[in-house]
């Protein structure tokens, strides 16, 4: 037992607790802006450092795992007793978590001196420090926890952080609406993977996530279609949070909160949750081929939707939060191909990457006095540099430049998609999708770059004066840039004939699945013939000249300004549209969903309730009141009328009567 | 010596007492319903301390001679002052003894007037629903049933709002019908039965029993809890009533519903309701979807928690029938909840009434700003009430659904929709009162939360967070019950699967004669 | 002869009868009445009931309607306005068919119920000897039916007593006593 | 005689039905008062019918009839004087003998 | 010496055994009308008139304690019939005349302050209040139908005279004409029917081997003659319990009459006619049941119906009286439909005898509102009662409640026993609960009044009732409350007394 496990996710709760009371005490102050005041100041001291000691504490657990042992246990807390079964948490650090605590924690911690330097002065700073660490607690247990009951807890833990931290800034009306969008939109995940999770009580009796990836391969024979829809519906609370077609909406509407919380949560590590889970669930997935297909079908959609969308985004934020659902597209196109160390490599160095890119987007919207339109910008480099050359290593590790992390990371999975190809054809299609959506990342990643640092200044400077951040700020700037460019190296691919680092460590986690696979493909794993080897050269090529082709043409067209954005926009205004839009998919939900449940809502409640159901209750007693004075009319105060009933009466009495 | 008769004879005592207390002083009436109330807590935390969870039968049972009712064309029957707590019963009354002393501390906010009188129905009001949670016999039961209809209307008649009469008045008689109907069948129950102890009639199993006797019980619950459609009495009762009325009657009084439908329903007619479970089922679901909806409609706060009263309620009513021990679990555990997160938001709407006298969402927006205390409580019961995990909400949920789940996939996936739209719903309410920029200057000078305000509401969270994190403290102790509960089940079942294997095997037979 | 003069007699009652309902002037009506009670008196003297008719006779021809026509006198009802208002028929249109239509349902069923004399009737020992004779009826009203015939002496009282009450001059007020004004419960009031 | 009782029956009948028409559709207190007399005559015709009857078919006298004529005379006379003390009653105040008048009281 | 024999004869009835006990409560109430008149008229006398009154009726009250106790100890097969079989005498007659007599004693309090007009006649009023009751006795013990209607005659004149009592006022003197008239049409019928009953079996007996109760289980009872007598008598009788369509005089003649006179028309009168229905339940053709008890639903639905619209008090409870008339006539309906005549009974006593405490109590708190010079209370001049007396709301409120029907009140539990005897013996679910329904709709009602009195405020304008209240009337309705209360939570003393 390593109940020391614990302290994982017990660190940031109690930090949280911390910094929410920090908070409280802060606004007792009654200084003019709470934010400056001494508790909270030492809230955002608290906060940062209690997630350190959750990194060290990672770092420790890492290194025990460094040697025989393969999983890490705490011992078990009975939270809901159902009679017949009962749902146990423990706290589980094997080879797949242990790499997402260390990002999870790294990352955040990083982010969390970030903020140190990116919230200062704002009123909220200590309840801002109280949410993060929320949400690393709530991460870490989603990350951590040994049945899928416990990752639920975190699960709509993170989606509940979000929902704050999105709307950090409630004050201002729309992040509060983009806080509940996201909310919602996670909920519609959610329920699925309840249901989804109801299903896999029934077929293994437990939500022991450990039962169901030893058992998986065993149900396959009876009852493959239930676990198969189960593994769908498991999907469909990753698409949520995972911002995948058709739930991605939220994401680039989250962008409202503060951009360390975009960096954080919408780029390095909850949305990623959905890549984990399915990591995860490793074996259910290899298991059900069909939903493989539907996962990398949605996925290389997604990333086709986020890349195209991304290039006609003028907002800095929105370009890097489609890219980052364009990104996590190729996450899921590579657990579709059974890539699941791929998949996991990719979201590490996402992590750092785009971590990178969000920060560095906030140090220069912070530099900008809150501007974040790339039309007005311009020229930054001068005034930023050190933003700046972190921003370009962050841009060309995603844009996939050789060498680069990203390179590596996105290439194979477009190589194993490729590979995949060989047992259902439909991998082509994905393969060449992601192709697609690989140029575009390219392009509009440097689009980006040219719009904001490249060219002249396209604001004015006798408003703006544009500085660079302090160095809380770029020192965590400085951190992400060595690793998105030098993260390659975990998974260098295996014509290189270096070990994959990650695929090695994650073995024990994906062996039982891999070789469910390589059976089910019919030949044996990583087995490199020379035909093999020959493509990932070739793929290796094309992924290199595509990323190194359109990253040129991205940057050169936007080196004078978002001019031809306009003039797409004049000759293709139906195609401009489309693609600044999303392909018009929020649009749709807003008109095809939005609006008609509003609409039925107030349908229900006035029609439907109000007439119909309160109307019969109503009604009735309307009906007795009017009855009522239909009776008393009877009683008109004449003995005759009295009399002539009572005749009556006494003469159908009679009449009944006898002839009955 | 039990427990039961000072816990439940108690409050009248206080209440005789708080008649002749002078009627000036306020605050000393006050003072003695919080002590009273009190006491009847701590009678009720005695009660749980001594209760032990591993017995399925009543404990504590008080048993006393009351009246025989001659019974016509039979021998008479005995009817008896029978009290007993089992773990059902444990659960509700000690949230109903939990509760009541904090909302006597929250009247002190908004009953300003006739105070007295206010306490005196509380009093009363307590006295009658731990009677029909405790009550062991059925024409005590139904005493209770019905007399604690009375201090409510009488609450909401006199300190309600502006359409109170109406609401008063449809309240009373829509569940009196029900309770009327349900006397019809009391009536011939024990008249079939021949006894009124309420043990006995649940051991009696109730097979034989007509269908009606089952539904006209079914109905007069079903109303009060109330599943959709007869629903409509709910949402203007509590729009009218005073906070501690809408309190009151969405912590406690609701729960007699759902508890009367377990104890009277399953209990007492396994076989019938499995017969008429789907019904339910289906009842629990649309209400669920429905009071959802309801409530997204709603523009007025209180009335918004009241629609996502039926919402959750629905969730209660599907994991009862679905008749298996996660689902009753999840049920029962359930009405804890809801008493506990609406009750909050009930008391938190009422507080914001008490300073802007207004519950249109319309008329709030940024509270967040001025009240950061409030907001705080507020999101975190409607956390709470959305089923998020870690609080109390999500463990009944998911315990409703997962029972569900075997039972009617179709109804449960009907369900799950209720936690999107419960999201939905509660989120935009957050959303419109909390955030947002202030339009309204009166938000401005809104005072935060007060000590007493924040004091009494401190108990409940601890509750929220203790059922979520450590839900077994609080089901374990109805673990018996509920298990011997299944087992009533499970052999009617078993019963009906043997006759239908029979005739399954003997047609064969039959076939080969011919 | 005898059954000549019963339905002679039938005959003249109910066409007092219809006097009675029909006259316009209530004398005449009360004077119709009167006569179909000669009639009834006559026809219970025929079918066997001396006492009766001797009864019939002096309680209903004797007193009542003596009371009925010094009522007449005494309100003198003659005046035309009055009779104007009071004469006529209450009733009209579907209601009067409706009055008519239950007192011929009445008749109807009255008539109609009688078991049908299956043989002439031949009169025996009993019905020659009449059917009440003042001994009999003595005898069975003092022993069996005493308590009727008791209780019909407090029913008199009553009857006086109501009478009285409602019909005599008002007495000369009476002063009130005082009363304690007030529920047991509360601060009285002296009135 | 040896008219069939069934003919005095059937005579009460007429007479029962003619009072209830006088009871219904006249106007005058008095005269609706002297038709309920009409009733009860009819009533009493039927118990001496009856009595008749019962006293041929079982060759006893059967009394129940006679007396019972006997007390509904006496009670005639009670309901006589009390329903004229009500005419009078009604006569003081409204000035009429219209039973039309005391319908002030409805609904 | 003939005549000697002859006058033993005569008197034979009066040496049956136990025959002074039989008859004491009727005796002690027509001695005590005699001893009354005679204080009256003896100047000397006079303040002892109360006492007369009382005693009059605590030794009526004290003989039937005496049948009562004597009907615990002895068996079954112990004498019931007296005087020829003219008389039954039983523990339910016993108690069918302790609620007479305690109307009678309510309504005789209510009015000791009530008059302002016509006060000098208050004797002949409490004389004929002491007679109502020896009416109401006579008719429930009648062994045969002579007695009946003497009984019955005796009950109703002296309410004639008492409705229009107050006889310098138009409303009173329309009400004692309005139930003259109809009153003695109902007499009128009852005597055809019962000659018609007479004609076809050739008894006026109810009781006993040769009366009309053991005819009826005989063949061959029920022929066309026999069945139009007893709808005749049906319908007599359902004039005086007012059941649709024979209740319209109802809110009429209550309006009208003297509120305490009310208060006993509609206790006693209707306890009287109930009695008497249902010990002649078994005399109603076999098929009569489903007609007798939609006749009962039809009575109470326009009654609740009918006071539901209803802005007068004293209507509304003339209204309530009407379908509480309608409920116990569920009873009758029950009885012939299979329950034994003692559970009808039984259920019969326990709601009349609520009834009787709570629409009493009702109408004496009205009678103690009732302000000179109004001619009747409207609902709305109750408002602001709960402040300004709170005594007289909280009883009013508990008197609705009872008459609603809500438990810990008598009401409830005499609602209990007649729908029991329909649904357990009568079988008459569908019956039961339509009435349960329809009970609903009187709640409504009822709740109105206490909406009023505690709800909403007084009108600035609206002078405080205040009138004649003596103390007495206030203990009167002390003593309602209690029996209310006690009915509905210790119903096993008075359930004691029916064993």
């Amino acid at each position: 037992m390593h109940d020391y496990l614990w302290l994982l996710p017990l660190f940031p709760l109690l930090g949280s607790v911390a910094c929410g009371v920090l908070h409280f005490v802060a606004l007792r102050t009654g200084t003019a802006n709470p934010g400056t005041s001494g508790p909270a100041r030492l809230a955002g001291l608290v906060g940062s450092g209690a997630v350190g000691a959750a990194f060290v504490v990672s770092i420790v657990a890492f290194f025990q795992l460094t040697g025989i042992v393969h999983a890490l246990e705490s011992s078990a807390w009975r939270w809901i007793d159902a009679g017949t079964l009962a749902f146990d948490v423990a706290m589980v650090v094997d080879r797949l978590s242990s790499v997402m605590i260390l990002v999870v924690t790294g990352v955040s911690f990083l982010i969390h001196v970030y903020s140190l330097g990116y919230m200062k002065g704002d009123p909220g700073f200590a309840k801002f420090f109280a949410f993060l660490n929320l949400f690393v607690f709530a991460m870490l247990m989603l990350v951590l926890s040994s049945s899928l009951l416990g990752l639920f807890v975190g699960w709509e833990g993170v989606g509940l952080c979000s929902y704050l931290l999105i709307g950090f800034w409630y004050q201002k009306g729309w992040p509060a609406e983009a806080g509940q969008k996201a909310f919602v939109m996670n909920r519609i995940g959610d329920a699925c993977f309840l249901v989804g999770s109801f299903l896999l009580v029934r077929l293994f009796g437990s939500l022991d996530l450990s039962t169901i990836c030893g058992r998986a391969v065993e149900v396959n024979g009876g009852h493959s279609a239930e676990l198969a829809i189960a593994a769908l519906l498991l999907f469909g609370g990753a698409c949520g949070k995972s911002a995948q077609f058709p739930l991605f909406t939220w994401l680039p509407d989250a962008m409202a909160g503060p951009t360390p919380v975009s960096a954080l949560i919408h780029a390095a590590t909850m949305v990623t949750a959905g890549v984990y889970l399915l990591a995860r669930l490793n074996p259910v997935y290899a298991v059900s081929p069909d939903v493989l297909v539907i996962v990398g079908g949605v996925g290389a959609l997604t990333a086709l939707i986020g890349a195209s969308t991304a290039v006609q985004q003028n907002d800095i934020k929105k370009v890097l939060a489609y890219s980052t659902v364009s990104q996590l597209g190729y996450m899921f196109l590579g657990l579709a191909s059974g890539a699941w160390a791929a998949a996991i490599f990719h979201l590490t160095t996402h992590a750092f990457f785009k971590g990178l890119l969000f920060l560095g987007a906030g140090s220069v919207i912070h530099g900008m006095h809150d501007e974040q339109d790339m039309r007005r910008m311009g020229g930054l480099r001068r005034h930023m540099p050190k933003t700046g050359i972190t921003f370009v290593a962050g841009a060309a590790a995603l844009s996939g430049l050789p060498l680069l992390s990203g390179f590596f990371s996105k290439d194979e999975i477009l190589y194993r998609s490729f590979a995949h190809g060989g047992q259902s054809f439909v991998y082509f299609a994905l393969w060449s999708a992601g192709i697609a959506a690989a140029a575009m990342t390219a392009f509009y990643t440097w689009r980006m770059v040219a719009l904001t640092f490249g060219g002249e200044e396209r604001f004015d400077p006798h408003h703006v004066h544009p500085h660079e951040s302090p160095a809380t700020m770029t020192g965590p700037l400085l951190i992400l840039a060595v690793l998105a460019t030098f993260g390659g190296i975990l998974g260098l691919p295996a014509v290189l004939h270096v070990p994959h680092l990650l695929e090695r460590w994650m073995e024990p986690v994906t062996a039982a699945s891999a070789a469910f696979l390589a059976q089910s493909a019919g030949h044996e794993t990583g087995a490199h013939g020379a035909a093999e080897v020959a493509i990932e050269w070739a793929l290796l090529g094309l992924g290199a000249g595509i990323a190194l082709v359109f990253a040129h043409r991205g940057f050169r067209a936007y080196r004078r300004g978002p001019a031809p954005d306009e003039a797409l926009r004049e000759k293709r205004p139906a195609l401009a549209s489309f693609l600044a839009g999303a392909w018009h998919v929020d649009a749709a939900y807003y008109e095809k969903i939005v609006q008609p449940v509003k609409l039925f809502a107030f349908f229900v409640a006035t029609l439907v309730d109000q007439v119909v159901i309160d109307g019969a209750v109503n009604g009735a007693a309307a009906l007795a009141r009017i009855a009522g004075g239909k009776g008393r009319r009877l009683v008109d105060g004449s003995v005759k009328s009295y009399a002539l009933w009572m005749g009556t009466g006494a003469a159908l009495l009679a009449l009944v009567w006898i002839w009955s | 010596m039990s427990l039961l008769t000072p816990l439940t004879l108690l409050p009248l005592l206080g209440a005789v007492v708080l008649l002749f207390l002078p009627a000036a002083n306020v605050a000393a009436q006050r003072l003695w319903t919080l002590a009273v109330t009190t006491v009847v807590a701590g009678l009720g935390v005695g009660l749980w301390l001594v209760f032990d969870g591993g017995i399925a039968t009543a404990q504590q049972v008080v048993d006393a001679p009351w009246f025989t009712l001659p019974y016509p064309g039979g021998e008479a029957v005995a009817v008896r002052y029978k009290l007993g707590a089992d773990g059902l019963s444990l659960l509700m009354v000690g949230l109903t003894a939990i509760l009541m002393p904090l909302v006597v501390l929250s009247s002190y906010g908004h009953i300003k007037e006739r105070t007295k009188e206010f306490l005196v129905w509380l009093l009363v009001m307590e006295t009658g629903m731990l009677g029909v949670f405790l009550a062991l016999d059925l024409v005590l039961f139904y005493f209770f049933w019905e007399v604690s209809l009375v201090p409510l209307y009488f609450m909401v008649g006199i300190w309600g709002g502006t359409n109170r009469l109406y609401a008063t008045v449809k309240f009373f008689l829509y569940t009196l019908a029900g309770s009327l109907v349900m006397l019809v069948a009391v009536i011939a129950l024990i008249a079939r039965a021949g006894t009124t102890d309420v043990p006995a009639l649940v051991a009696a199993h109730g097979a034989s029993e007509p269908a009606w006797i089952f539904l006209a019980f079914a109905l007069a619950f079903a109303i009060k809890v109330p599943v959709v459609p007869f629903h409509t009495w709910l949402a203007d009762a509590h729009t009218e009533a005073p906070t501690s009325g809408s309190v009151i009657l969405a912590g406690i009084l609701l729960k007699m519903g759902t508890y009367g439908l377990l104890r009277f329903g399953i209990q007492m007619f396994p076989a019938t309701a499995i017969d008429w479970a789907p019904l339910f089922m289906a009842l629990g679901a649309l209400g669920i979807v429905y009071g959802a909806f309801l409530s997204m409609a709603q523009n007025d706060l209180k009335r918004l928690v009241a629609c996502s009263s039926v919402s959750h309620l629905g969730f209660v009513v599907l994991g009862m029938f679905a008749l298996t021990q996660a689902g009753l679990r999840g049920g029962v555990l359930q009405m804890v909840n809801h008493g506990l997160s609406t009750g909050l938001l009930f008391l938190l709407v009422g507080m914001i009434y008490e300073r802007r006298h207004s519950r249109m969402i319309d008329h709030f927006g940024g509270l967040a700003a001025t009240m950061p205390i409030f907001a705080f409580f507020f999101t975190l019961t409607v956390l709470s009430s959305v089923g998020l995990p870690g609080l109390n909400g999500f463990v009944g949920e998911y315990l409703i659904l997962l029972g569900s789940f075997s039972a009617s996939p179709l109804w449960t996936c009907v369900g799950v929709t209720g936690v999107v739209l419960g999201a939905v719903y509660l989120l935009m309410a957050t959303r419109r009162v909390l955030y947002g920029p202030i339009i309204h200057e009166e938000n401005r000078r809104m005072a935060d939360l007060g000590a007493r305000e924040v004091g009494l509401m401190l108990p409940l969270f601890l509750f929220v967070v203790w059922i979520g994190v450590q839900p077994d403290a609080f089901l374990g102790k109805a673990d018996a019950t509920l298990e011997a509960l299944q087992e009533r089940i499970e052999d009617v079942r078993g019963a009906r699967e043997t006759s239908r294997r029979a005739i399954e095997e003997a047609l064969p037979a039959a076939e080969v004669a011919r | 002869m005898a059954e000549i003069l019963f339905y002679l007699l039938a005959a003249g009652t109910l066409a007092f009868g219809v006097g009675v309902v029909a006259a316009r002037m209530p004398l005449h009506s009360v004077l119709s009445l009167l006569g179909a009670f000669f009639c009834l008196a006559g026809i219970y003297l025929l079918a066997g009931f001396q006492f009766l008719a001797a009864t019939q006779l002096l309680v209903y021809a004797g007193a009542i309607m003596v009371l009925f026509l010094f009522v007449i006198m005494l309100l003198n009802l003659g005046d035309p306005a009055e009779l104007k208002r009071h004469g006529g028929i209450a009733l009209g249109g579907r209601r009067l068919a409706l009055a008519g239509g239950i007192a011929g349902v009445l008749a109807l069923i009255g008539a109609l119920v009688v078991p049908r004399p299956a043989a002439p009737w031949r009169p025996t020992a009993v019905d020659r000897g009449g059917y009440d004779g003042v001994r009999e009826i003595a005898e069975v009203l003092f022993s069996r039916y005493m308590l009727p015939f008791e209780a019909a002496s407090l029913l008199l009282l009553a009857t006086m007593i109501a009478v009285v009450a409602l019909a005599k001059r008002q007495r000369p007020e009476r002063m009130a006593p005082r009363e304690r004004i007030g529920w047991p419960w509360e601060k009285g009031v002296e009135q | 005689m040896t008219v069939p009782t069934a003919h005095l029956f059937v005579l009460a009948a007429l007479l029962f039905a003619l009072g209830i028409l006088g009871f219904l559709v006249r106007r005058n207190v008095i005269i609706v008062l002297a038709s309920i007399e009409l009733m009860l005559n009819a009533a009493n015709l039927t118990f001496l019918a009856a009595s008749r009857q019962w006293s041929h078919a079982t060759g006893r006298l059967d009394l129940d009839g006679p007396i019972f004529a006997l007390f509904v005379i006496l009670v005639a006379a009670c309901e006589a004087a009390v329903g004229l003390a009500l005419v009078i009653a009604l006569y003081r105040i409204k000035k009429t003998v219209a039973l039309d008048a005391a319908s002030d009281l409805k609904g | 010496m003939m005549a000697l024999t002859d006058l033993s004869r005569v008197f034979a009835p009066l040496s049956e055994a136990g025959v002074g006990l039989a008859t004491a409560p009727f005796l002690a109430l027509g001695v005590g009308v005699l001893l009354f008149l005679v204080c009256d008229i003896v100047t000397a006398l006079k303040p002892l008139r109360p006492l007369v009154f009382f005693a009059a009726l605590a030794v009526a009250f004290a003989g039937e304690l005496a049948i009562l106790a004597g009907a615990a100890e002895r068996t079954e097969a112990a004498r019931t019939l007296f005087l020829g079989g003219t008389l039954r005498v039983d523990a339910t007659t016993a108690l069918w005349g302790c609620i007479f007599l305690a109307g009678t004693l309510l309504a005789w309090v209510y009015s000791i302050g009530y008059y302002t007009q016509n006060r000098p006649f208050k004797p002949e009023h409490d004389a004929l209040l002491l007679t109502a009751p020896a009416g109401m006795m006579l008719m429930v013990g009648a062994g045969d139908l002579i007695v009946f209607f003497i009984g019955l005659e005796l009950l109703s004149i002296p309410l004639y005279a008492l409705a229009a009592f107050r006889r310098a006022r138009a409303d009173s003197v329309e009400a004692g004409v309005k139930y003259f008239v109809l009153g003695s049409f109902s007499s009128a019928l009852f005597l055809y029917g019962a000659a018609l009953l007479y004609g076809a079996t050739g008894t006026v007996a109810l009781e006993g081997d040769g009366g009309l109760l053991a005819f009826a289980r005989q063949e061959g009872f029920y022929t066309p003659l026999s069945l139009a007598g007893i709808s005749f008598l049906a319908a007599s009788l359902f004039f005086k319990v007012s059941v649709f369509p024979f209740h319209l005089w109802v809110p009429d003649v209550y309006e009208g009459s003297p509120t305490p006179v009310t208060a006993l028309m509609a206790t006693g009168t209707k306890a009287a006619a109930f009695g008497m229905l249902v010990r002649l339940a078994p005399l109603l053709p076999p098929g009569a049941a489903p007609s007798v008890a939609w006749i009962a639903i039809a009575t109470m639905a326009v009654g609740n119906l009918g006071a539901l619209v209803q802005p007068n008090l004293k209507r509304m409870l003339a209204y309530s009286g009407i379908a509480h008339a309608g409920t116990v006539l569920l009873v009758v309906a029950g009885a012939r439909a299979g329950a034994t005549v003692e559970s009808a009974t039984l259920a019969a006593l326990y709601y009349m005898g609520a009834y009787l405490f709570s629409a009493t109590g009702a109408f004496g708190v009205l009678s103690l509102l009732e302000s000179d010079g109004r001619r009747y209370l409207e609902l709305e001049s109750l408002r602001g009662l709960a402040r300004s007396r709170p005594g007289a709301a909280a009883a009013l409120s508990l008197f609705m409640l009872s008459l609603g029907g809500i438990p810990t009140t008598g009401g409830f539990l005499g609602k209990w026993f007649v729908f029991s005897v329909l649904v357990v013996e009568a079988d008459m679910i569908a019956i039961a609960v339509l009435g349960v329904l329809l009970s609903v709709v009187a709640l409504a009602y009822y709740l109105r009044v206490i909406v009023v009195m505690y709800m909403q405020p007084a009108p600035a304008d609206q002078p405080v009732p205040r009138t004649m209240r003596p103390l007495t009337a206030g203990v009167a309705t002390f003593l309602c409350s209690g029996f209310v209360l006690a009915m509905g939570v210790v119903p096993g003393w008075f359930l004691g007394l029916l064993d």
